[in-house]
């Protein structure tokens, strides 16, 4: 069971994982990634493709549940405004394989981060507004499911 | 040939529109020539595609490379690298 | 902060989650071990050393703190009888940097398998039971922390 | 000397006991030697020590290796490769 949103609500974790832990599957892998209050960050905008994001998000999901022997796949990943503390993302993969579960989720969390249409903007406490750029890092480790 | 043009990110704030039609020139034939065509028709698009390697694009919903041609595009979108997860 | 347990009550993830999160970091990745019903499993049964058992989490727990920057970590593990379903072990590791918390939570759910004095005992529905025999791959895993 | 055996999983079900307290005989000085003395001492021992080599031990709450000496143990724990996780 494939579940895939993008959405401007906040993610509730708990009422996600009573979604997809229906089956009673063997091993669950998770990631959540947050907003970081560092230097005095106000804000995260996260920019978005109405179509295209939703769809991109559906592609590496199928992608992932074609590679790994999965029973369920949450992909969450909010979009708009939010504060500190909030959770921007939500990755939740399950498999009778431990194994299967963890390499699933890593590739997910690093394929996001270079494959869908999604944009980060920050506001800091003295009004500065930056779009956050790429890091070589984030490339590099998204390639390596490419092999 | 008409073509849609959305752009996103810092992109759309530095051309201050979300999204616009436009007649294409002759010569405008892959998203690369789209983007120099854009840089030279005024302010906004010199600004926005300064850097023209700084820029990525999509056309009818599929990520493309710049030298991707434009012949029977319904839509080009127009964005920075993308930042998500 | 490290919360470690071994205990025989039903892990409550919800709580665990909000246990662990006070502090808004990063990143946080996890994972859930559970019992799984193959074969006409009716029962898995943990046996643990007193002791040891819960030493050995913290030790584990300890390596991983010094390995990687984590700014939170829990490691809850199950003892005693359970069903199919239930949940046996539940990791969780948060960091301000994404590949830190999953390569913690990875390490953890690795070298628990090898490290630990715990032990499983299946009962199936027809009476048999059998004492779970370690997996050739979970040393294989467990090793690759080692370099 | 004496010293404190605790068994775990299917060593302390065949072995019938969770714990005992033994009189070491003289000779025996190690891990190896302390299991090879239980299987040799009744029927029980020799069941759940029939492989040595899938035994594994616990000296005073830390795991040790089959030539692990004795001298200064209070505790010994005896039990199969573990299988937690």
């Amino acid at each position: 069971m494939i579940r895939v949103a993008v959405q401007p609500a906040a993610i509730d974790i708990a009422a996600e994982l009573d979604l997809h832990d229906a089956g009673g599957h063997g091993a669950s892998a998770s990631f959540i990634g947050r907003v970081r209050g560092d230097g005095d960050l106000t804000e995260l905008f996260l920019d978005h493709h109405p179509a295209m994001t939703a769809a991109g998000l559906a592609d590496l999901a199928h992608a992932a549940a074609d590679r790994w022997q999965l029973s369920a796949l949450t992909l969450i990943h909010r979009v708009g405004a939010m504060v500190p503390g909030e959770t921007i993302v939500f990755v939740l993969t399950s498999s009778p394989h431990r194994a299967e579960a963890l390499a699933a989720c890593e590739f997910l969390i690093d394929r996001l981060k270079t494959d869908v249409m999604l944009w980060k903007r920050e506001t800091f406490v003295d009004g500065r507004v930056r779009w956050v750029e790429p890091r070589e890092g984030d490339g590099t480790r998204a390639d390596r499911w490419n092999a | 040939m008409t073509l849609q043009i959305a752009y996103f990110a810092w992109v759309r704030e530095r051309m201050g529109v979300a999204d616009e039609t436009v007649d294409l020139p002759a010569g405008v034939t892959n998203v690369s020539s789209l983007v120099a065509w854009l840089a030279a028709r005024d302010a906004r698009g010199q600004v926005a595609f300064a850097e023209p390697q700084r820029i990525r694009a999509a056309i009818d919903g599929v990520m493309m490379g710049l030298d991707a041609p434009l012949a029977g595009a319904r839509e080009v979108a127009l964005f920075p690298p993308v930042t998500g997860g």
